[in-house]
């Protein structure tokens, strides 16, 4: 879960294009790779859990909105 | 008489028309392409492929002109233009040949013939009616002329360019973009005295500033003569030669003249106005998906407005063929396809120039970086200078990359993914280049735009 | 008898070196940079850039002997290899000039002599003691040699192999790494006969294998011998040649051999190990932040184990400068970094073979495609042939790219950034390539692997 304020090292622009394109901010995740690098499986498997979340709160009838990113990528 | 039917009719066998329809069969589409000449069209037969044949052999000459300089000792004893000649046709041939396999292993339907749009889904050729779901347009364009200029004997243009026998002593060119300076650095190579004539006051006007006038310095060092901002106003011609007259009045005496003052659409007589489809001025007009307002009419290559670029109509017909099968492909800007020209030095460029980046994002809001090829080891080891400009947004991504210098056109695919995947040189910079190539050039640019120069100031 | 103080001190001015003292400075450090030689090291005085030199003169010879295949009418005379010298050193010379204004200009302080390391922040200069807050070993390597086979007289290494004042008429290449096929081609493009002797079963055996088999066959082809497998037993000399022995008693004349069996890291007598530097059979060991044992002590450059490469050295320089700096830079793993081989035809790759993915991700997970250069337009007008093979993580990134042929080295640039950004096939192949390049065979290879090739079946 990303923590506010965070910035985690990303050097792929394609990876922080498809956070951004998910809504969320790629730096904010914590990385798994060296140094805490942001790795594409990272957020790709952000996604793969926002698409859960979403499943699940949409059964309750709640916005999925919580994880979304506090501002376009840098 | 018959009646045929596809998924998709593509009508013109050029770049744009053959790579939708070898896009359109992977995808499980019936496709019939409809072509009067040869499949490959201008790009393979009289544009890009037999140009660049052509240089290479003027590259060659040059190299042994040079040899010297690198300790090889060698005699030039000049070029054989009858062995040129057979080179340059070995080549396309064999391409020909490769590409005539290819679209029939794939089991595309070839109709020979000149098709004419008869209605929204159907192509007449000859007594065969070619019916399609979805018709795409794909048929080229041709050298233009001047309101006024005749091609004929001296005067000609690249198609009668390429196959000339001989080698003029001296030559005229009408227009100084990328067919025109291509053909100006061939003959130079091969000896002739070249004379440009281009009326917008840059040669390859539609690049960067600064690398127009570096090409300009390259130029008159290679003693090719210019002309820029001024129009040309007349040509005679008798069995000497020709003379070109400008508006100003100046004169320039030749062998023959080379007009190439751009390429029009090969539309006319077509029936696609017939039929309804939406023109300009001969062009197919169509929305950034490549439809045109005729639904299941969708036009592709050079008779789209925009840049008319072989790899352009690539990737315009691989995106209708996936458009048609409903795969939604992502549409690439004209801006952000990469644009060689392959004279000596070379020009390659992907993005916004430093004066359309800051029209389109403000002047103070863009920082630009030039890193001079005369840093680079393996540009001086091949003895060619030039530069690398970027553009970049401030604090933001590199939206332009601009290079001069001999085989800088290899360097353009890593800007193209580097400018349409949207990196900051702080992306790149973490990623030194190998030493020594052309290529770290790229990376030293990219270092000194992120603000950490390594081999420079 | 002097102490001088310094944030940062650099012992060693090569590439490793000099690049941290560069960035260092920039960052705001004051460094004292120690070298007893000359500033540049072995990269710019006898490896990398005498060497491509050598390799550009060796291009233009075959250029010149194989005019007549492109219409150019030249003849070949030979190589004056004192002109080959005189090109090869004024380019070491200007690089060189260019490298002593920049560190100057960056106001680094340079010490000329051989230091020895006397404690974790202290080196000695003869009489002057040089303190730094932080210490960056980069003392570079040797030429190393084989037990029992000693250089000298017609036993060289790559040092004198440079300098040689003659075209040796047959050459006995110990070594089918980078160094041995460099030269080894070099020689056979002046003229002389050459035979390489490797004891793995391959020629540039860290290479992706199917390479490496392609670079026998091209070699073959040009008449280069090799014996692969077996190993070096001993040679012998006399005034008239030297006579070389292998293992299952082979024999192989010569009128020299070249020694290229690795390099060793150069830090013998250096007082590390007594400081208390752990060390690997004279490696200096880091961990992946190039950080020893010792805290404020750092190794970057040949000394590291690892892969022995300029822009290593010049990534890991910067890379210590910024550590040291506190701006937590990003590690770049070795795998990850580009390796070019400049022989004809050149080698190129990034990322891992598929051997390497098959260990790391399991054969089941991995997928290649191999382009042939045959398809390429710009390949075949060069005359060359050659491959681009990629590894793919099933449904996953592009882990490793694979090229040999002509020129194909400037095209690592964006196997590079493909590479590092853990980009898909998916990701590029919208991006049409810019035609006719090499360049758009990475577009094609890359179109394949996404299930979607244009060009081929
Ligand atoms: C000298 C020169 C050099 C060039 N160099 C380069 C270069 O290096 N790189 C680059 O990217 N681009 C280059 N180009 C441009 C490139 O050739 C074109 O952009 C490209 O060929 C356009 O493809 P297309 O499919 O739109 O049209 P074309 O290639 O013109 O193909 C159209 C095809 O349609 C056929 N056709 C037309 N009307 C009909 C009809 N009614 N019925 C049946 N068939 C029909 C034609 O016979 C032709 O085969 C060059 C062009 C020239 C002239
Ligand atoms: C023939 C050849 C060709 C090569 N071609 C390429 C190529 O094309 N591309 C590529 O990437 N790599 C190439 N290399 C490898 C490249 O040269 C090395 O990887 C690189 O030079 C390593 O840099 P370094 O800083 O670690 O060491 P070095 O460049 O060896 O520099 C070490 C420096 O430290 C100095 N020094 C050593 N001990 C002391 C001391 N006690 N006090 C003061 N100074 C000291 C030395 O004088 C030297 O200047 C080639 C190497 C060779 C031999």
């Amino acid at each position: 879960v990303p923590q506010a304020g965070r910035r985690s090292p990303v050097v792929s622009p394609l990876v922080r294009r498809l956070a951004r394109e998910n809504g969320f901010d790629a730096s904010q995740l914590t990385g798994s790779g060296r140094d805490s690098l942001v790795l594409r499986r990272d957020v790709e498997a952000h996604i793969a859990g926002l698409a859960l979340a979403s499943l699940d709160t949409s059964a309750d009838g709640t916005a999925a909105d919580g994880t979304a990113a506090d501002g376009p990528a840098a | 008489m018959s009646e045929q039917n596809f998924d998709v009719v593509v009508l013109g066998g050029g770049s744009g028309g053959y790579a939708a329809a070898l896009r359109a069969v992977q995808l499980g589409l019936t496709v019939g392409l409809i072509e009067k000449g040869k499949l490959g069209g201008t790009c393979l037969h009289v544009g890009c492929i037999p140009t660049k044949a052509l240089l290479h052999s003027a590259e060659v000459a040059d190299v042994s002109r040079e040899a010297g300089k690198y300790g090889v000792k060698t005699t030039f004893d000049g070029v054989d233009i009858a062995a040129v000649t057979a080179f340059r046709e070995g080549i396309v041939a064999s391409k020909y040949k490769g590409l005539q396999g290819l679209i029939k292993a794939r089991g595309i339907t070839v109709i020979a013939g000149e098709g004419h749009l008869v209605s929204p889904t159907t192509v007449q050729v000859g007594d065969d009616t070619i019916v399609g779901k979805n018709v795409i347009l794909a048929t080229g364009s041709y050298s233009r002329s001047l309101p006024g200029l005749e091609i004929g004997g001296r005067v000609i243009t690249s198609e009668q360019a390429l196959e000339l026998d001989y080698i003029p002593k001296k030559v005229a060119v009408l227009g100084g973009g990328v067919i025109g300076v291509e053909f100006a650095s061939v003959w130079k190579s091969f000896g002739a005295d070249v004379s440009i004539i281009e009326a917008l006051p840059h040669l390859v006007p539609n690049e960067e500033e600064s690398v127009s006038k570096q090409l300009e310095r390259a130029f008159r060092k290679r003693g090719i003569e210019f002309s820029l901002g001024i129009r040309f106003k007349s040509v005679t011609q008798d069995e000497n030669g020709v003379v070109v007259t400008l508006e100003n009045g100046t004169t320039v005496e030749a062998d023959i003249l080379l007009v190439a003052v751009g390429r029009g659409p090969s539309t006319a007589g077509l029936g696609f106005d017939e039929v309804g489809v939406t023109m300009d001025r001969g062009f197919v007009l169509t929305n950034e998906r490549l439809a045109t307002n005729l639904p299941g009419v969708y036009a592709v290559g050079d008779i789209v407005p925009g840049l008319q670029l072989a790899h352009r109509g690539f990737q315009q017909g691989i995106f209708v063929a996936e458009e048609i099968a409903g795969l939604n492909p992502i549409v690439v800007e004209d801006i952000n396809i990469p644009k060689i020209t392959y004279c000596d030095p070379e020009v390659a460029s992907v993005g916004y120039s430093e004066a359309k980046a800051a029209e389109k994002f403000g002047a103070d809001k863009i920082a630009t970086y030039e890193y001079n090829l005369g840093g680079n080891g393996k540009s001086s080891i091949l003895g060619t200078s030039g530069s690398i400009k970027l553009v970049r947004v401030t604090d933001g991504p590199i939206i332009g990359v601009h290079m001069i210098g001999a085989r800088v056109g290899e360097l353009i695919g890593e800007g193209q993914l580097i400018v349409n995947w949207e990196a900051y040189p702080e992306d790149i910079t973490p990623l030194v280049h190998a030493h020594p190539t052309q290529n770290e050039a790229l990376g030293e640019a990219f270092m000194a735009l992120a603000g950490k120069p390594l081999h420079a100031m």
